[in-house]
């Protein structure tokens, strides 16, 4: 038995497994336990699916002994396996980070409910990443959603239930749009499975099904990714959920939906929408740059520092998103390595959060007052993840923003105002970067809530900080990965 | 890669140290000061041979963490960078002893934080030197602002936060707006590698020249070109110690140390003096250096008048770059050392008499001189570096930028280097005036003498070291004639 | 079967539009969850029409039937578990609804805004 | 023929639909909408779709329907008038309705045969089923073989709004009430007596419907639906404290993890003995024998877990029920 | 489930055989498969409704026999009859109906026969029962015909014959 | 005929949906969604008929129960509607 | 000849059927209150399954098929009434009035 051959599917059902297992124990630390250590396995595994991705194996596991496209097929390759590692590494941090934070949130009794969701949302969205199957991937996204507005909805703030119910209307919306989609696309070729796609739709004689099944699902997938305009709901799901869930969600989520919403553009649509670069230059591009920009200016002017944050998550969606709408080796890799350097910076600043929040009763806009001078290294490298975010060279940020600098510069015709419109969000993120280190530092604290800090977290705040200092020396692995991606990408023209 | 490779031990030395000072000022503060001397002492002794090996022609690059094709962080060695190196880190020594003195003789609470960011600061400052290629020096430059942050904020009150504000908001905004693209664009065409004689030669045509050379120097904001200047009075919010090295000598020496380089390495001199875009760099430098001084003129505190001399003084630097002759180069790198020591020794002086008598305003000085005649010489000497006059340091440095700007036939710095002398001595003369030979307007509450020793002995050694540079300037002359000679 | 065929269609687009429009336009929660229901059956209606064949019948053998043509069983397993994702929406949607109801006392989305602006 | 029915029910569907919207009592919303799933159930089966009418009647208008009014009894009656519909909804739902009306102009005649949807796929999954499969109902054997992970997911997705429901349920109430149960309609003698003589006969129909999935319409989903519609029945009859003590929330909760377990870990067996994961065909030495074992199997876990869900979803919404 | 006694025992035989012949009848399948799953779905069933206290005496107090076909005969015909009286009224132009309610006294204390009843009353068209409380029946009726037939007790001597109650007093 | 029989089922259907629109009162409609599911049995028994294939007369059975249980839960939710004092 | 008869039977039901479900669907409509439009629907509810479904059993050949037909039937009968009356009950219950008098006779 080659253990290796079923790694796709082991990153799946591991987590899958162990969700029914942690519904079953009725203990919180039991079932938080079986969650890391669940969590921690599939990181494992999905490093290990990078390596031999990388060693040039690629996978295709034929579900069910049946070969696509009439069974349901997973792939991994370079792409996939650089999500993977978003996906596990977040949840893993979050889940280890986590415990003190979530245990004043969840009483005990439903503790083992909640894990199993985290469990369950974990699955769903590596079952998202692995599935080359246009209905599977469906699937797999409602249970990945379902289970995370359920980790939302699991915080003590009442505000969090409206925000949640707004996520579920429009992330129900964006997977009905999907599904219409993938109607009109089964309607012309008479197949789910992507790679099939790929080749049936060529043959499509009218293609305006075609472009209106493209158009239905970027829509609905735009509305999971946030893509501005479409990122309502991303904010208020973000600063009311539990801070280990936002923590998880935040480095994760949209940019899962991202990740098909380009699997499918590239794979199925790229030969047959007539000029497929321009697309995305004239849809796409604009958006993105309008996303920039008024994320970060709503982040300058939010007052409360979780949601200042969120705010800027949409920003930094537009900065992928960008990258990714210049079509082109260079801007894929920037904008799928962003991908990886936000997870790391904004997974950062979630886990600080996490910390932070455990010295203040609530998170008011002036709970965080001089926490920062209180606890010196906590502040430092809740500091480091933000110059991460900014984009300060040394960090992981500024690989990415620099590549994708140098992708604008490469091609566009519209490189200078661009440029511009990077480096003035740039500029924003250290305005409101700046804010918080002021109320982090130079803030008399109102407070003196004295409760132990919690050691796990502080030990991740570190860990991931500093990984944000490494990978801005040493971008090896998810640089190679990304490169790989935009090539596999690319790949699919004519 | 080895890393007691002096390159890196001039990065890693102030780095252990600042982690070594964090330590140590959990156990005693007597302890943690010595580590702040061990650390600024071990960097001179690997700094100086580095420089003299520099001068015997031996260049040395280093190149660790690959990022990506075009990406990698780089140090080398060269006598602009060996100079800047050496100087730094000397004078931190100095600056060490003084800041003890102004540390404790005020009281400052957070002096651990105080000492650990200086070293950090210093690292990198070390890296603006040595950088190899633009990147690096991007990312150097970019940590010297944020490490100085802390520095600037040291009080920690409103009004600080508020200057500190405006101190980051400028360094960084420009940086990133205007330098960041600059160094983007270049590394994407060249590859951004220092080399002597330029790297940009036929890669642009000249208006292109002309806007990248305008986005280094308002970009390098720490250069405080104006309208790029507000930032550098902001600063002097922060304590004496930090005004005196960083904003004497490490931050704004290592803008116009950017520029010169940029223009010496990336442009490459001639080909620059063969374009007639770049022309309007001599112009905003006169402008500023003109204005600046007109500006001092009407201040009224001590530290800011000093702050916008420092200005005037840094385009000097600028100016004598961009008048892109050899002897003016060479007029450069002299005027950042005589400019270092005699900025230094009026900030330490500044600093002694808050220290003594509490005293921020000029028109409180008037007879000062009696009460502390060592600092006040310093200050004295200091004053007429500034002004350029004989025996002083300041005199060589304005004398080779004369030399450049005759060479180049540039009037226009001619015209500047002598008004601004004027106005310089129009702003210094009644302050050494007043402190020696006008009497005391009243008597103060508690009569003082000299500030703390440390203190008096560290401006003496730099007031020192500027009549010094007078005399003995020549090893500085000849390591960067090496620049010259490449030039030729 | 061209009429059907056209009518089945509009009556997709008329159900979908009115679904998609009670989400947006309607304020109180319980309505916006209806909606969403049926946004989802419009779907549902699509699939479902996809699948039939002219003359089939459903794709499930038995000796009773003398035909040989069959509807394609495929899009009907894809509504099939559709379906359960739909109940499994409403289902959870309903319980948030029932807290906010619990913590605001209101299911109507401008009187829950107004309550947490002016707490 | 079927057409004009077909025709005459979309109608009906329409006008339903509308009056759903427009009704401002929530209450008669939920019943129309129950019709709703009734019309459409119904055109489904003419349109050949007998499992997915099965489903949508179990679903649509039992289940969906009755933790509607479960809900709804926690929730006020009226929705309030509301001023107004929106310009900005009304612009973006004719957007969409415009593109799909520009979509369906250029789209193959429905119900031709010769449609790539109809000509690619289906032919393989009707003559593998009678080969490998052995299977009347094509439906369950794309549903449980050929996509069978698809359905792992589906159940996936039922258990984790299962989990949802009862976290959401179970957090403690803002202000301190007991818990209430219901009384059921212990006091109308006729519904009460009739239903207890027909409860047995819905359980033993909803069992019928889960072991003959593979021969008719029915399967795990629906089995479950009818099993759990006639537990809901005796809990609306007897109360809902009778209906806990036949079957206590402790079962309920072993019951939707074991479905999934089930499920699961029959897929799980196909890795460890030599090939894929969910291949049944290792299951027995006759391959087509262990095929239908493994259907059989998994929808047994679908099963148990729609059934659980169901029950404790019902269970929560009721004990939370409205506040006294 | 606690007390389980010999009259429990015997009818939850009785139960399962009927529940088995159900399952036969609706399956027309006789693998060997398909026979075991329906054992197995028998005993599911029976386990379940035992512990819904099902076999307890309310519902057997029914015995099967050939009057209840009769009954059931003599229903059909009632329900008939009434259907087109029903319907004329309603075909007619002006609806001539005269609702009223009359109350009806069984004396069978026994739910079923309340039961069976109120349930044959209802399956008339015409006839509607609404309350059933200990022995007394609440019926609307659409026309006064409809009330005088009732009132005559023709019915519920009927149902009292099936279930072998002694007739009830007028 | 099972034409007939189906059209006639479908024309009570839509009067019973008349009757479900207009109300009056909540009980009306209550009758009418009971009267519609009674006569959505039927029709799919007929309707199994009429295509040929009467081995979906599973579904017929499903829907009267599926009915059975929908109506008396509307009753159970109108008893706690009104004996609860939520206004 | 007997299976002619047989048809002719079947037709002749279900023709009934139709008959009576249109005329309940039509009462339930004309019916001026609640409990004269649940007369009128009983007819929909009784008679008229009964012939409609035993037309089908005549169709079926009293095969399996007519065992489900009867389940339904029987079904449809023991659950009609109930939810009448549950419907009834609690119209009544609740107070909800008859349109035309009340009048009350004891038996």
């Amino acid at each position: 038995m080659n253990l290796a051959l079923h790694y796709p599917v082991l990153q799946v059902i591991i987590p899958m497994l162990m969700a029914p297992l942690a519904l079953l124990v009725q203990h919180r630390k039991l079932a938080w336990l079986l969650a890391s250590v669940t969590s921690l396995c599939a990181f494992a595994l999905a490093i290990a699916i990078a390596q031999l991705v990388l060693q040039g194996s690629s996978y295709a596991y034929p579900l069910g002994g049946w070969q696509a496209p009439f069974g349901i097929e997973l792939r991994v390759d370079s792409f996939s396996a650089i999500v993977l590692i978003i996906v596990s590494g977040a949840s893993t941090a979050a889940l280890l980070a986590g415990y003190q934070s979530l245990a004043q949130d969840i009483e005990e009794d439903r503790a083992s409910l909640f894990y199993a969701a985290w469990l369950l949302a974990l699955a769903g969205l590596l079952g998202i990443v692995v599935a080359a199957d246009a209905f599977n991937i469906f699937v797999f996204m409602e249970i990945a959603s379902l289970a995370s507005y359920i980790l939302v909805a699991g915080s003590s703030d009442r505000r969090a239930l409206p925000a949640v119910f707004k996520y579920l209307i429009m992330g129900t919306i964006g997977a009905t749009f999907y599904l219409i989609g993938i109607g009109l696309l089964y309607i012309m070729t008479g197949t789910l499975n992507l790679s099939d796609l790929e080749v049936r739709i060529l043959a499509v004689e009218d293609q305006t099904p075609i472009l209106m099944a493209a158009g239905f699902i970027s829509v609905g997938l735009a509305l999971k990714a946030a893509i501005f305009p479409l990122h309502a709901w991303l904010p208020n799901t973000y600063s009311f959920a539990p801070h280990a869930v936002t923590a998880f969600l935040a480095a994760c989520s949209t940019k899962v939906a991202l990740y098909v919403f380009l699997r499918i553009d590239f794979f199925v649509f790229q030969r047959t929408l007539s000029d497929h670069a321009a697309q995305f230059s004239i849809y796409l591009l604009p958006l993105a740059v309008a996303g920039i920009l008024y994320g970060s200016a709503m982040a300058i002017r939010e007052p409360l520092a979780k949601r200042l944050f969120a705010w800027s998550s949409v920003a930094q969606i537009g900065y992928i998103v960008l990258g990714v709408s210049l079509v082109s080796q260079a801007g894929l890799s920037a904008g799928i390595l962003h991908m990886f350097n936000h997870a790391l910076a904004k997974g950062a600043i979630f886990i600080g959060i996490i910390v932070l929040a455990s010295q203040c009763q609530q998170l008011t806009p002036t709970a965080l007052n001089g926490l920062g001078r209180k606890h010196p290294l906590i502040g430092i490298a809740f500091v480091v993840a933000g110059l991460s975010l900014v984009g300060i060279p040394g960090t992981a940020g500024f690989v990415s923003k620099w590549l994708l600098i140098d992708a604008i510069l490469e091609h566009h015709r519209w490189s200078i105002a661009l440029l511009m419109v990077v480096l003035a969000s740039s500029l924003m993120a250290v305005v409101y970067l700046a804010k918080v280190c002021e109320t982090l530092f130079f803030k008399t604290p109102e407070t003196t809530v004295v409760q132990p800090l919690p050691k796990l977290a502080i030990a991740l705040l570190l860990l991931v900080s500093f990984a944000n200092l490494i990978f801005g020396v040493a971008p090896g692995l998810p640089l190679e990965l990304a490169n790989n991606a935009a090539s596999l990408l690319l790949e699919h023209t004519l | 890669m080895s890393l007691l490779h002096p390159l890196i031990l001039m990065l890693l030395i102030p780095c252990i140290g600042a982690i070594a000072i964090m330590l140590a000022g959990r156990v005693h503060h007597n302890f943690r000061e010595a580590c702040t001397f061990a650390t600024a002492i071990l960097l001179a002794l690997t700094a100086w041979p580095m420089a003299i090996d520099v001068a015997q022609g031996a260049r040395d690059s280093i190149t660790f963490a690959r990022l990506s094709g075009s990406l990698n962080i780089m140090l080398h060695t060269e006598p602009l960078g060996a100079l800047f190196a050496t100087l730094a880190s000397s004078l931190w020594i100095v600056n060490s002893l003084y800041s003890v003195g102004y540390m404790r003789g005020n009281k400052e609470t957070h002096q651990t934080r105080f000492y650990v960011f200086f070293a950090i600061s210093i690292a990198a400052a070390m890296g603006v030197a040595l950088a190899g290629n633009l990147f690096t020096l991007f990312l150097f430059y970019e940590l010297l602002t944020l490490s100085t942050y802390p520095l600037v904020t040291h009080k920690g009150d409103e009004a600080t936060i508020k200057s500190a504000r405006v101190y980051l908001a400028i360094l960084m905004g420009t940086s990133i707006s205007l330098f960041l693209p600059a160094v983007i664009w270049v590394t994407s065409l060249t590859g951004g590698e220092f080399s002597l004689g330029g790297v940009l030669q036929d890669k642009v045509d000249a208006p292109t020249a002309g806007l990248l050379l305008a986005l280094f120097v308002f970009g390098i904001g720490k250069a405080a070109v104006m309208p790029i200047h507000r930032w550098l009075p902001a600063a002097m919010v922060a304590p004496t110690p930090v005004s005196a090295l960083l904003h004497a000598v490490a931050v704004v020496k290592a803008g116009v140390f950017s520029i010169t380089k940029i223009i010496i390495y990336i442009f490459g001199v001639e080909w620059l003096f063969s374009l007639s875009t770049t022309q309007w760099l001599v112009w905003i430098t006169s402008f500023t250096i003109i204005v600046a001084s007109l500006i001092a003129l009407r201040q009224t505190n001590l530290k800011r008048l000093l702050a916008y001399s420092t200005i005037g003084q840094l385009s000097y630097v600028v100016m004598a770059s961009a008048i892109l002759k050899p002897m003016a180069e060479i007029g450069a790198a002299l005027h950042m050392v005589a400019h270092a020591f005699g900025k230094i020794t009026l900030f330490f002086a500044a600093g002694a008499i808050y220290v003594a008598s509490k005293k921020i305003d000029i028109t409180q000085l008037a007879g000062i001189g009696h009460r502390m005649p060592v600092t006040m010489t310093a200050f004295t000497i200091g004053a007429l570096s500034m002004i350029g006059v004989p025996p002083t340091g300041g005199f060589v440095s304005k004398w080779y930028i004369l030399g450049g700007a005759f060479e180049a036939d540039n009037f226009l710095a001619i015209f500047t280097i002598i008004a601004s002398t004027a106005l310089n001595a129009a702003y210094f003369l009644p302050i050494i005036y007043a402190a020696w030979f006008l009497p005391e307007n009243q008597a103060p509450k508690n009569p003082h003498g000299e500030a703390p020793w440390p203190m008096v002995a560290a401006l003496a050694l730099t007031a020192i070291f500027t009549l010094g540079f007078f005399f003995f300037n020549g090893p500085v002359i000849e390591l960067e004639r090496q620049l010259v000679g490449g030039l030729k | 079967m061209i009429l059907l065929d056209l009518f089945h269609y509009w009556v997709f687009i008329a159900i979908l539009m009115m679904g998609f429009y009670t989400v947006i336009a309607k304020q109180n929660l319980i309505k916006k969850l209806l909606g969403l229901s049926l946004f989802q059956s419009a779907v549902f209606l699509l699939f479902i029409g996809i699948a039939k064949v002219d003359g089939g019948t459903t794709p499930i053998l038995h000796p009773s039937i003398s035909t040989e043509i069959f509807s394609n069983p495929l899009p009907q397993v894809l509504i099939l578990t559709a379906i359960v994702v739909g109940i499994s929406t409403s289902a959870l949607g309903l319980a948030i609804v029932v807290r906010i109801k619990e913590a605001y006392g209101s299911i109507e989305e401008d009187q829950i805004q107004s309550k947490d602006e002016s707490a | 023929m079927t057409a004009v029915f077909s025709i005459f029910l979309l109608c009906l569907l329409v006008i339903t639909a509308a009056a759903v919207i427009r009704t401002t009592n929530l209450f008669v919303a939920v019943m129309l909408m129950g019709i709703f799933s009734l019309l459409i159930a119904v055109s489904f089966f003419l349109l050949d779709a007998a499992d997915v009418a099965l489903t949508e009647a179990a679903v649509g208008a039992g289940i969906s329907t009755v933790l509607f009014l479960s809900a709804l009894a926690a929730l006020t009656e009226e929705e309030r008038k509301q001023a107004g519909g929106r310009v900005t909804a009304l612009i973006s739902v004719s957007i969409t309705g415009l593109l799909m009306a520009y979509a369906t102009l250029h789209k193959p005649d429905f119900g031709d045969p010769s449609a790539p949807a109809h000509q690619h796929l289906t032919p393989w999954f009707m003559q593998t089923t009678a080969e490998q499969i052995d299977i009347p109902n094509v439906i369950t054997a794309i549903l449980g073989s050929f996509r069978g992970y698809d359905t792992l997911g589906e159940v996936f997705v039922v258990l984790v709004a299962g989990i949802g429901v009862l976290f959401l349920l179970s957090s403690p109430r803002p202000s301190s009430q007991d818990k209430r149960s219901s009384e059921g309609l212990k006091h109308y003698l006729i519904p009460r007596m009739i239903g207890r003589l027909l409860i047995p006969f819905i359980l033993l129909f909803g069992l019928y419907v889960q072991f003959h999935g593979e021969y008719g319409p029915g399967g795990g989903f629906q089995a479950g639906a009818l099993i759990a519609a006639s537990i809901i029945l005796y809990g609306l009859l007897e109360g809902q404290q009778r209906a806990l003590a036949v079957l206590p929330i402790k079962f309920l909760r072993l019951l939707m993890a074991s479905g999934a377990l089930l499920y699961a870990g029959v897929g799980v067996v196909g890795i460890l003995r030599g090939s894929y994961f969910l291949d049944y065909s290792v299951l027995a030495a006759d391959p087509v024998t262990a095929q239908q074992v493994g259907i059989i199997l998994i929808e047994a876990g679908v099963g148990m877990t729609v059934t659980g869900v169901l029950l404790s979803v019902y269970h929560a919404f009721v004990a939370r029920g409205k506040l006294q | 489930m606690t007390n389980v006694t010999q009259p429990t025992l015997g009818r939850t035989v009785v139960l399962s055989l009927i529940l088995a012949t159900a399952w036969l009848l609706w399956s027309g399948l006789y693998k060997p498969l398909l026979l075991s799953l329906g054992l197995v779905s028998c005993a599911i069933t029976v386990v379940v409704i035992r512990r819904m206290k099902f076999f307890d005496d309310e519902l057997y107090s029914l015995h099967f026999s050939w009057r209840l076909v009769r009954f059931w005969g003599w229903l059909g015909k009632e329900i008939w009859l009434s259907s087109i009286e029903v319907a004329k009224i309603v075909l007619h132009p002006k609806c001539p109906i005269s609702p009223r309610t009359v109350e009806l006294h069984t004396n069978a204390d026994d739910n079923f026969t309340q039961l069976l009843l109120g349930n044959s009353i209802t399956l008339t068209p015409g006839t509607l029962t609404l309350d059933v409380h200990e022995g007394k029946l609440t019926v609307h009726t659409l026309t006064d015909a409809g009330a005088k037939a009732l009132l005559s007790g023709e019915m519920a001597a009927k149902v009292n014959h099936v279930t072998g109650v002694k007739a009830c007093s007028q | 005929m099972f034409a007939v029989t189906s059209a006639a089922i479908a024309i009570t259907m839509a009067l019973a949906l008349i009757r479900a629109i207009n109300g009056p009162s909540q009980y009306d409609r209550i009758l009418a969604v009971n009267m519609f599911g009674t006569k959505t049995v039927l029709l799919l028994s007929v309707l199994a008929f009429l295509m040929g294939r009467p081995d979906f007369l599973d579904l017929a059975l499903a829907y009267a129960l599926i009915n059975f249980i929908g109506v008396l839960a509307v009753l159970e939710f109108f008893k706690t509607k009104a004996t609860g004092a939520d206004s | 000849m007997m299976n002619l008869a047989l048809d002719t039977l079947s037709w002749i039901l279900l023709l009934t059927g139709s008959v009576f479900v249109i005329i309940g669907g039509i009462g339930a409509l004309r019916m001026p209150d609640l409990y004269t439009r649940m007369h009128a629907a009983s007819v929909t509810e009784s008679l008229a399954p009964i012939l409609i479904l035993s037309g089908l059993i005549l169709q079926a050949n009293f095969g399996l098929y007519a065992v489900k037909l009867s389940a339904i039937l029987l079904f449809l009968l023991l659950s009609g009434p109930a939810a009448s009356n549950a419907l009834a009950s609690a119209a009544l219950l609740s107070g909800h009035g008859m349109r035309s008098q009340d009048t009350k006779d004891s038996a």
